[in-house]
């Protein structure tokens, strides 16, 4: 059983081949990591599965659907929901009510000029949630722009969360991360993965981080699939040492 | 689409204000004929201040608000103000319907247009809002035979308000609709408080502060940005029609890109981040105008020179640099 | 002699503190290298260098000249060439464009050399820059800043995305800078094959300058070169204990699992 | 009947090269310096008026060369003095600061060169019809085609062939790295905004030709020549002379059967295009939308 898959997906910029033929299939419950070196890529490559803009050839399955061309709203309606490499958030507002955008989203309010008790409290509880999921309860009511580093991206999972997804895309979660933050973020990231059986994707640079949480990895440079199997499997992979630790010139 | 979003801008609450401001803001408005007299105003002044603050509270829904840069508001403040004239001139004798046919006119001219410009950004977006104004101008002023065209839509005065038996008699009495004015203005910035604390106006401000991030949380970021152009045409529109029951007329110069100018000046001035902001600004803008306009020749070098002087030396508005010096 | 020095760098971008108190130094006819893992801030370093976002504090001296409030068109007429990452060529101008955009400074470099020097780009001289591959582009923005007469080139991921065979070729050109007497900065993610060709090494972490040295030194330090790569893969102990409260709001969270 | 519609096509194609002119050097501040130039019928005017006073001591074609390159001039320090101060900034400002502008130069006119009209003399030679039956092939109307179509010939080839010109289509697609290459952008920037405040001032002196001197006699140009930026595509400069050349010829050809609607065909033609292709004719994924 397969939730994402990917067939044959290529983008081409002008005459740059981003991405080339490349397949993916991700099971339910799985936490996929993709890494590569800088330009393989490999965010390409993400925003083509999240719907940022659509590939020039292939075709991207969820759950058995074609969502080629589908918009990237209509694909976090079908459930995917993703954070950024650069941390999306709304940074003059609060935590809560960042979160609170999300799941207001996620209930079908966000037409709505006003609501009743009854939803605002739905709304209320499921962004509690999320705030103790991702252990933010005390930054609840702080501008979600003046917290740490590592305390905005857990508010970006949050608002993620908001939306339950069923699967869950992290484009560099730990990216420009001091080591504590890194480990702040990775918890929560293995903590979801865990405790709820959370499809998870996510692209990274910290290899710690790929090999401590994945349960698959992809290996992609310049835009092709180099390698796919287990943390086991990649790291005793030697064109995957050569591709990192670079061939001497 | 953070194209309005003001240098190191301030946490722009939809809140509207702690209790002691509203009480502040109500007590002003609600004395305002009493006192207007001893600064020099008069009631159609204050009148004017109102309807000018609810058309820049109204652009400011989407320039403050949502981030989206409109410089063709006059388009809705003019269709507004001729909705209203056609139903006194050439059909009912009723400020009611007058007013809700203003709304009509200049919202639905609102849907139409935000229909045509959602898609685009940015300057982009600025440049259709003037291109769309221009062309309601146009029709205004070449269409001579329904609305007089360069003289304007005349002959038509604003009717009394019935209430059961009760008639308030608001035609002759500009004291009397001073608070007419000011119990339409109370309505919609009611209205806008509660619609900036709902799920849809949160959306709106997700908008400014960061479009990718809503539309990769499922707002389909176009939709929305119409919608709120739409809510901001709403009432500026309501505006334009309270505009030509205060003059009895509508003419070419209420759809000019003068006007469309105005208010948005009126927003930045007063402090587009706030709510009450805009009508700090409008408040400044008109009786400013006002004054220069009668004592002398060169007033347009004034309005002109307000305009730089906001853009270079207030850029967060007077409630932006107030609230910065006491911080 | 030094080409470059900077001293205790901030730099900030909008409130976030990118770089603390960053120092480095490239010796006169030296290839220096600055290495550091994604998001370390090798690229605002070179920024806050070369004046496009200018540290808040710190010091840049380049040629013996302080250069901190220097605008970035001033520092390149001193002799200060730059290949931004992602090289940044304009796409809508023909190479030929391209290279009449940079201020000719008098030296051995003319339009012509390049050419002569990349072939590939001669012949496609009037193709527009957005109709290049990856490796005529990365060509294309080194020849361009060359047009310059450097004295000093600053390279920001030259080899990023592309082939190895020309990666090797980049890195080529970049030693044939060095013997013709530039001095060379150059960021790299490709950690050996920049060692190899550099004589110093800074080594950036989260901002923080962690590391300098000769790059032979470096070189034999398998195991920063392992983490730099980001290649280790030490263990981590998660504490996944989950308070009752954090069991229950995750329990309500949708599982695919069945 | 020939006539008639000699007459209207005559001065539909006349209002079309001012639109050229005008949207021209909107554009070309616009894709450099993202402002969008509300005084630009102000600087036109100005243009006219330099014109006016300077003729009985230059000559009319000493005021013909002097004129445009003194409002560029102005231009130039209007840009050093206030624009370039809101460049970082979000749009509203500087369209506002470009309103407050038009505002002040406007009424400087007025004061200056008072309220009423005043005609701008053209020399004898230019100024007789070439035929009896079609009295309005004058001279100077040949003259004002002729002087637009060089000027443009110009502009296209200074930034097509020149180094600076080279250096202004960088930088509408990437100012840092212009800048990195050893280019002054603030210096680059304030010459590009003289040339098409300049052009504006060309436009100024020959229409003053046509119809006269008034305060406010740019007005009329500078939202056709928004929309000619609309319809040609934002960011292309080529977009904007196809887009100037097309209402120019589409208000040109209405005007044949409907004089008053040649004003009209231009909004109906941009929405037209808005429907049909959003980023306009030659406009581009991705340029300054």
């Amino acid at each position: 059983m397969t939730l994402l898959e990917v067939h044959g997906v290529t983008k081409t910029f002008g005459s740059l081949v981003a991405v080339n033929n490349v397949d993916l299939t991700v099971a339910p419950g799985e936490l996929r990591a993709i890494i590569g070196p800088n330009g393989a890529g490999k965010t390409t490559f993400f925003n083509l599965i999240t719907g940022f803009f659509p590939p020039s050839s292939g075709q991207i399955m969820l759950d058995g659907k074609d969502i080629t061309r589908a918009t990237a709203v209509q694909r976090i309606g079908m459930g995917m929901a993703r954070t950024f490499q650069i941390t999306q958030i709304f940074p003059e507002l609060t935590t809560r009510e960042n979160i609170q955008i999300a799941a207001e989203t996620a209930m079908g309010l966000r037409l709505r000029p006003w609501i009743g008790r009854a939803e605002r409290a739905a709304v209320a509880e499921r962004v509690d949630e999320s705030l103790v999921a991702s252990r933010l309860t005390e930054q609840a009511n702080r501008l979600v722009g003046e917290l740490s580093h590592g305390d905005q991206r857990s508010a970006e999972i949050a608002m993620a969360l908001a939306l339950k997804p069923r699967i869950l895309l992290l484009d560099e979660p730990t990216a420009g991360m001091g080591e504590q933050e890194t480990f702040q973020v990775a918890g929560l990231i293995r903590r979801l993965h865990k405790h709820t059986g959370y499809t998870i994707m996510l692209v990274e640079h910290d290899m710690r981080v790929v090999f401590n949480l994945a349960d698959r990895i992809m290996v992609l440079t310049e835009g092709t699939l180099l390698a796919e199997g287990t943390p086991q499997e990649i790291s005793e992979n030697p064109a995957v040492q050569a591709a990192y630790l670079g061939t001497a010139a | 689409m953070s194209t309005t979003t003001a240098p190191g801008a301030m946490a722009a609450k939809p809140a509207a204000g702690g209790w002691l401001h509203l009480v502040v803001i109500w007590a002003v408005l609600i004395s305002a004929p009493a006192w207007m007299g001893y600064i020099g105003g008069y009631d159609a002044l204050a009148s004017q201040v109102l309807i000018f603050g609810l058309a820049a509270m109204g652009l400011n829904l989407l320039l403050g608000f949502t981030g989206v840069m409109s410089f063709g508001h006059a388009a809705y403040f003019g269709l507004g103000a001729y909705g209203a004239g056609f139903v006194l001139r050439y059909w009912v004798h009723s400020t009611p319907l007058a007013i809700l046919c203003g709304i009509l006119l200049g919202t639905v001219a609102g849907v139409t247009f935000g229909a045509l410009m959602m898609r685009r950004t940015g300057i982009y977006f600025a440049m259709l809002t003037i291109a769309f104004a221009q062309i309601c101008y146009y029709i205004a002023y070449s269409w001579n035979s329904v609305t007089g065209g360069y003289d304007g839509l005349r002959g038509f005065s604003r009717a009394p308000l019935h209430l059961g038996s009760y008639v308030i008699d608001i035609r002759g009495n500009g004291t009397l609709f001073y608070y007419f004015v000011l119990f339409v203005f109370a309505i919609c910035t009611g209205l806008m408080g509660l619609l900036l604390r709902s799920p849809l106006g949160r959306t709106m401000i997700a908008l400014r502060e960061n479009s990718q991030r809503a539309r990769f949380l499922g707002i389909p970021v176009e939709q929305h940005v119409w919608i709120a152009f739409i809510l901001s045409t709403f009432f500026t529109s309501v505006a334009g029609a309270l505009y030509a029951l205060l003059n009895n007329f509508a003419d070419p110069t209420a759809l000019y890109y003068v006007i469309s100018g105005n208010i948005v000046i009126m927003a930045v001035l007063g402090g587009m981040l706030s709510f009450w902001g805009p009508l700090l600004g409008a408040a400044v803008f008109v009786v400013l105008e006002n004054e220069i306009s009668s004592m002398t020749v060169n007033w347009m070098s004034f309005i002109g020179v307000i305009f730089v002087a906001v853009v270079l030396f207030f850029p967060r508005g007077l409630l932006g640099f107030l609230r910065r010096r006491s911080a | 002699m030094i080409a470059l020095e900077a001293e205790g760098l901030n730099t900030f971008y909008g409130k976030s503190h990118i770089l603390y108190d960053v120092g480095l130094k490239v010796e006169e006819g030296s290839i220096t290298t600055l290495l550091g893992r994604n998001g370390a801030g090798k690229t605002t370093t070179l920024r806050s260098l070369v004046g496009l976002t200018p540290a808040r504090s710190g010091k840049v001296t380049i040629f013996g000249k302080d250069t901190t409030r220097t605008p970035t068109y001033r520092i390149a007429q001193m002799g200060v060439g730059y290949v931004p990452e992602g090289r940044k060529i304009f796409a809508h101008l023909t190479v030929e464009d391209n290279l009449r955009v940079p201020m000719e400074r008098p030296g051995p470099w003319t339009i012509d050399r390049v050419f002569k020097t990349f072939p590939r780009l001669a012949e496609r001289r009037m193709n527009k820059g957005r109709q290049l591959s990856g490796g005529e582009q990365e060509m294309l923005s080194i020849g361009r800043a060359l047009l310059l007469n450097p004295k000093l080139l600053i390279l920001d991921e030259p080899s990023q995305g592309l082939a190895p065979l020309i990666v090797q070729e980049v890195f080529k050109i970049v030693q044939q800078t060095k013997a013709d007497g530039m001095s060379v900065l150059l960021v790299e993610q490709n950690v050996r094959a920049s060692l190899e060709i550099a004589d110093y090494a800074f080594v950036l972490d989260h901002g923080i300058m962690g590391w300098s040295g000769t790059a032979a030194d470096l070189m034999k330090d398998e195991e920063r070169i392992q983490e730099l790569a980001g290649a280790s893969a030490e263990e981590w102990s998660f504490d996944d204990d989950l308070s009752a409260q954090e069991a229950v709001a995750l329990s309500h969270q949708p599982t695919t699992v069945a | 009947m020939l006539t008639l519609v000699l007459f209207n096509l005559t001065n539909g194609i006349i209002l079309g090269l001012f639109y050229v002119l005008m949207a021209l050097g909107v554009s070309l501040i616009l894709n450099l310096s993202n402002v969008i130039n509300f005084a630009h019928g102000n600087f036109l005017a100005l243009g006219g008026y330099f014109a006016f006073s300077l003729a009985p001591y230059l000559g009319y074609w000493g005021a013909f060369i002097v004129a445009p390159i003194l409002v560029g001039v102005i231009g130039v320090i209007v840009e050093q003095t206030m624009i370039k101060r809101v460049y970082p900034r979000p749009h509203v400002y500087s369209l506002l600061l470009t309103f407050g502008l038009a505002f002040i130069i406007q009424d400087m006119c007025r004061t200056i060169w008072g309220v009423n009209g005043l005609p701008l003399s053209i020399p004898n030679a230019l100024n007789s019809p070439l035929s009896n039956q079609f009295f309005f092939l004058t001279g100077y109307r040949i003259f004002l085609v002729a002087v637009v179509i060089v000027a443009v010939a110009a502009l296209f080839a200074f930034l097509g062939f020149t180094r600076v010109g080279t250096r202004i289509r960088a930088g509408t697609f990437d100012l840092d790295t212009v800048s990195a290459l050893g280019i002054n952008i603030g210096l680059l920037r304030a010459l590009n905004f003289g040339l098409g405040i300049g052009l504006a001032g060309l436009a100024g002196v020959l229409a003053g030709g046509q119809i006269g001197l008034n305060p406010n006699m740019g007005d009329d140009l500078v939202l056709p020549s928004f929309i000619a930026i609309i319809i040609g595509g934002i960011g292309s400069l080529t977009g904007t002379l196809v887009g100037g050349l097309i209402i120019g010829i589409a208000s040109a050809v209405t005007s044949i059967w409907w004089s008053a609607g040649s004003e009209v065909i231009i909004y109906i033609m941009m929405v037209i295009i808005l429907v049909a292709r959003p980023r306009g004719i030659m406009g581009e994924e991705g340029m300054m939308t």
